[in-house]
């Protein structure tokens, strides 16, 4: 790892006539006009479309920089190291780097999440939250618009234990204005009956959990659900195409639990493709610690992803200590 | 637009696809309904495992012997209806192995807790301190969410794609 | 060149929830939801977004499909042999290439354009326009709606001799319905003034370019203004990005008339990255014969593009006769 | 939003950036403002070259001398004003070498065929069969859609980014 830079996020200036303004964190700049971010860096510089720039700046926040690397798109992204965080232009892709422009700097993890934060308020306006499914939200493209007071990032909602249990996250609820969304409108919905002993009240606990996961107004935005030791069960409901591209420092689980998500699967160094997978509901894959991945959900679907929470775990894997896919064959 | 929700099913189940450039094994990719059409009952067949943690499919039907573990384990209803039977463990009832659920060669002697029935899409909390029996009328299907133990059954060579399969 | 197949496009289907149809052509389907085109071959398939794939297929059969290779995306795309045209999946993708699913036919050109005005025509709903500027229509996502009745394709417009002579082809004018883009209002326009001696009418002639470029109402599209022999100049009114990436078999030429766009430069074979150009008024560039490129225009800007139209040009450059750059610098 | 458009000129222009992984003389990136600023009036100054067809940068400052092609022109003002005139040429005067302007050793005796004044955005025939004179009170600057003819200056190592000027 190179050095941890102490740099912090400064303003570099507003466009007069968008109204965006420009940051910078380290050797990065970041600015965006009505179509496009764009960050350069000494040797080079990228631009994206804004919508899927704020797309997987958001949820890279959101989720704290998440288990490895975060690609916003082949070139650009975060790779967590748990603690301190690496911003990266062109590092994992094998063209940048034949070319000579790719370019990496370490920052604290803190320093990371206030710049993105800090741009994210500044370039994202109200009637548009990057957290909603395409079809549900506005658009980002344009000038400047009037700010969002509400807050922009719902992180990981994170059950202690198991959801809906007395002082754990409570589920969703018509009650607390979370509608079932549209695309799961036909789903059959029933809760579960629970008969307890006298005495034994709190003890016995059951959720219908596909109510919980129809009613989130997000999407590609896990949540936990309920937790074995360091066992991290999350579910989420997934609709357009997940606005990263995933190279875990793990290996982690998918389990289809309704319709169909596409994979792409690439190699995690290289980007180079590797193929697809597509899964269907009752589907179950895992995703190794050598790809990259990135899913595609044409109908809103659930999904339920198990991630191993073990501290240092990336090490292990790092050091080859454990191997890049879950299974022995035998 | 109507949209419509494909959930699978024992009987009605679509499998995906993996076309890879790679090790097939690597990705351990299978259908829980596949796994359950092809287990014995009750059976706990492995469909998920990182490292000690796993995902087990289990086959309803009829009436399971009684287990417990050593920390809190949850099922997930995919496919029919399963009443889950709760008795209350003394504490040193409560298995001291490292992990998974352990099967009892009885109905342990302490308090009913009671009762929880769940069909599709519900989620049961098998809490530690607790013993419990699955029983289904009818085939259904949960996914538990445990560790690897000493009922875990592992065959991942019959359940998983892995690009040997005659065609 | 492999075999040119007799096929002829076919619908597969219509999908019941989303009202659209599917199509083969040859060995390739394509299909589309609320979100995604999938194209699919015997090796492999591809999910590309709706919008960048109906902006892109629009293009090229409104060019014709232009000078050499039209790719939709990195993977898929179209390469134009005059009279014949590849579709390929992978075929300039080293990464698809290594794991060796890429793919490629070749149809009659009448036998791909009306495959892809098949396809066009009904997955465009009305309210959206995939020759408009994104800030400008509405967006393709979501089922199919009503059917546009207006023509789809705005083909170029091309001028025999040059724009508002008589006889060729008439300015864009306010009486027609065509008014200064709202990117451009701050233009001071002016006619220019000829004076004609008796006996000369119709010979002088003299036009405001900038005028007729600011009046488009379609965005990377070129159209020829004005023609010395085989010397196609075309102008055009660039916002967003150039919806394909073009690898062309000659060498082109730029010429910035107003503000900057980005060009992306990669190699022509393997996509690799080479860097960036960025063009500001007056600056000119040529754009070589074996490297692809991609244009982004934050704000809509006038460019005009020079392509030498001299009949198997394509042919001395791939022979070698001809360097793939323009210039000797002696 | 009021939208600013960015035109250059004489006096403000602002030249962009070309940063490439390859041989930047490939891409021949110059600047008509640079250029004409760089020229003597009249030069006509090749920045465009697709085998024999060209685009050429005048400086119009003055009164040029008197020009023909054997094909028709096209001149785009791009900078101040320009006055093109023009004389009727017999068919016998009418140049037939290959291609490109040809500067006459006067003005051709014919009749004025009138004279065209034209602003920035404004894009002018240079028709075959005319002779044209151009003229300009001030410095300004056009783009000529031409052939390469005897007048066409090229200076490439000059007015070109080839990625060995000094920093
Ligand atoms: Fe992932
Ligand atoms: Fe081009």
């Amino acid at each position: 790892m190179s050095n941890v830079l102490e740099a912090k996020v400064a303003k570099v200036g507003t466009d007069e006539v968008t109204g965006y303004s420009s940051y910078q964190l380290g050797s990065f700049t970041f600015r965006r006009d009505e179509y496009f971010a764009h960050v350069s860096w000494p040797k080079g510089s990228h631009i994206m479309e804004v919508d899927r720039f704020l797309r997987a700046m958001v949820r890279d926040i959101g989720w704290g920089f998440f288990y490895g690397w975060i690609f916003f798109d082949d070139i650009f992204g975060t790779t967590n190291h748990y603690g301190t965080v690496d911003i990266f232009a062109g590092s994992y892709d094998r063209g940048c780097k034949e070319a000579g422009i790719d370019f990496l700097e370490t920052f604290k993890a803190e320093a990371v999440s206030e710049a993105f934060e800090t741009i994210s308020r500044d370039w994202i306006s109200e009637g548009y939250d990057p957290l909603n499914a395409p079809l549900e939200t506005g658009t980002p493209i344009g000038p400047k618009g009037k700010e969002r007071t509400d807050p922009l990032l719902r992180a990981f909602i994170a059950a202690e234990r198991m959801l809906g249990l007395e002082g754990d996250t409570p589920l969703r609820s018509e009650g607390a204005g979370q509608g079932i969304n549209r695309a799961f409108a036909d789903l059959e919905m029933s809760e579960p009956d629970i008969e307890c002993e006298p005495g034994f009240e709190g003890q016995l606990h059951a959720i219908n959990l596909f109510d919980h996961i129809a009613r989130s107004d997000v999407t590609w935005n896990p949540s936990i659900s309920a937790v074995t030791r360091a066992n991290i069960c999350c579910v989420t409901s997934e609709e357009h195409m997940l606005p990263v591209i995933h190279g875990n420092d793990r290996n982690e689980w998918f389990i289809q639990l309704t319709d169909e998500i596409h994979w792409n699967i690439a190699d995690k160094e290289s980007g180079a493709p590797r193929g697809r997978v597509v899964m269907k509901a009752g589907d179950v894959c895992a995703m190794p610690a050598d790809i990259r991945h990135q899913g595609f959900s044409p109908k809103r679907s659930m999904l339920m992803v198990m991630e191993n929470g073990t501290p240092d775990l990336e090490k292990r894997y790092a050091s080859g200590e454990l191997k890049p896919y879950p299974v022995d064959f035998g | 637009m109507a949209y419509q929700t494909r959930t699978g099913s024992l009987d009605a189940y679509e499998k995906g696809v993996i076309e890879l450039d790679d090790d097939l094994r690597k990705y351990a990719f299978s259908n829980i309904f596949e796994v359950a059409n092809a287990s014995q009952p009750f059976e706990r067949v492995a469909v998920v495992q990182n490292l000690e943690y796993t995902a087990e499919v289990v086959r309803s039907e009829g009436e399971s012997g009684w287990y417990a573990a050593p920390h809190d384990e949850f099922a997930i209803v995919m496919d029919g209806e399963i009443t889950f039977h709760f008795v209350k463990l003394e504490d040193d009832q409560v298995p001291s192995h490292e992990g998974g659920a352990v099967r009892l060669g009885a109905k342990p002697n302490g308090p009913n807790m009671g009762r929880v029935t769940a069909r599709r899409g519900h989620q049961v909390l098998l809490p530690k301190g607790a013993a419990y029996q699955i029983t289904s009328a009818s085939p259904a299907v949960a996914i538990l969410q445990t560790c690897d133990g000493p009922e875990t059954v592992k065959r991942w060579s019959e359940i998983c794609v892995t690009g040997k399969e005659k065609a």
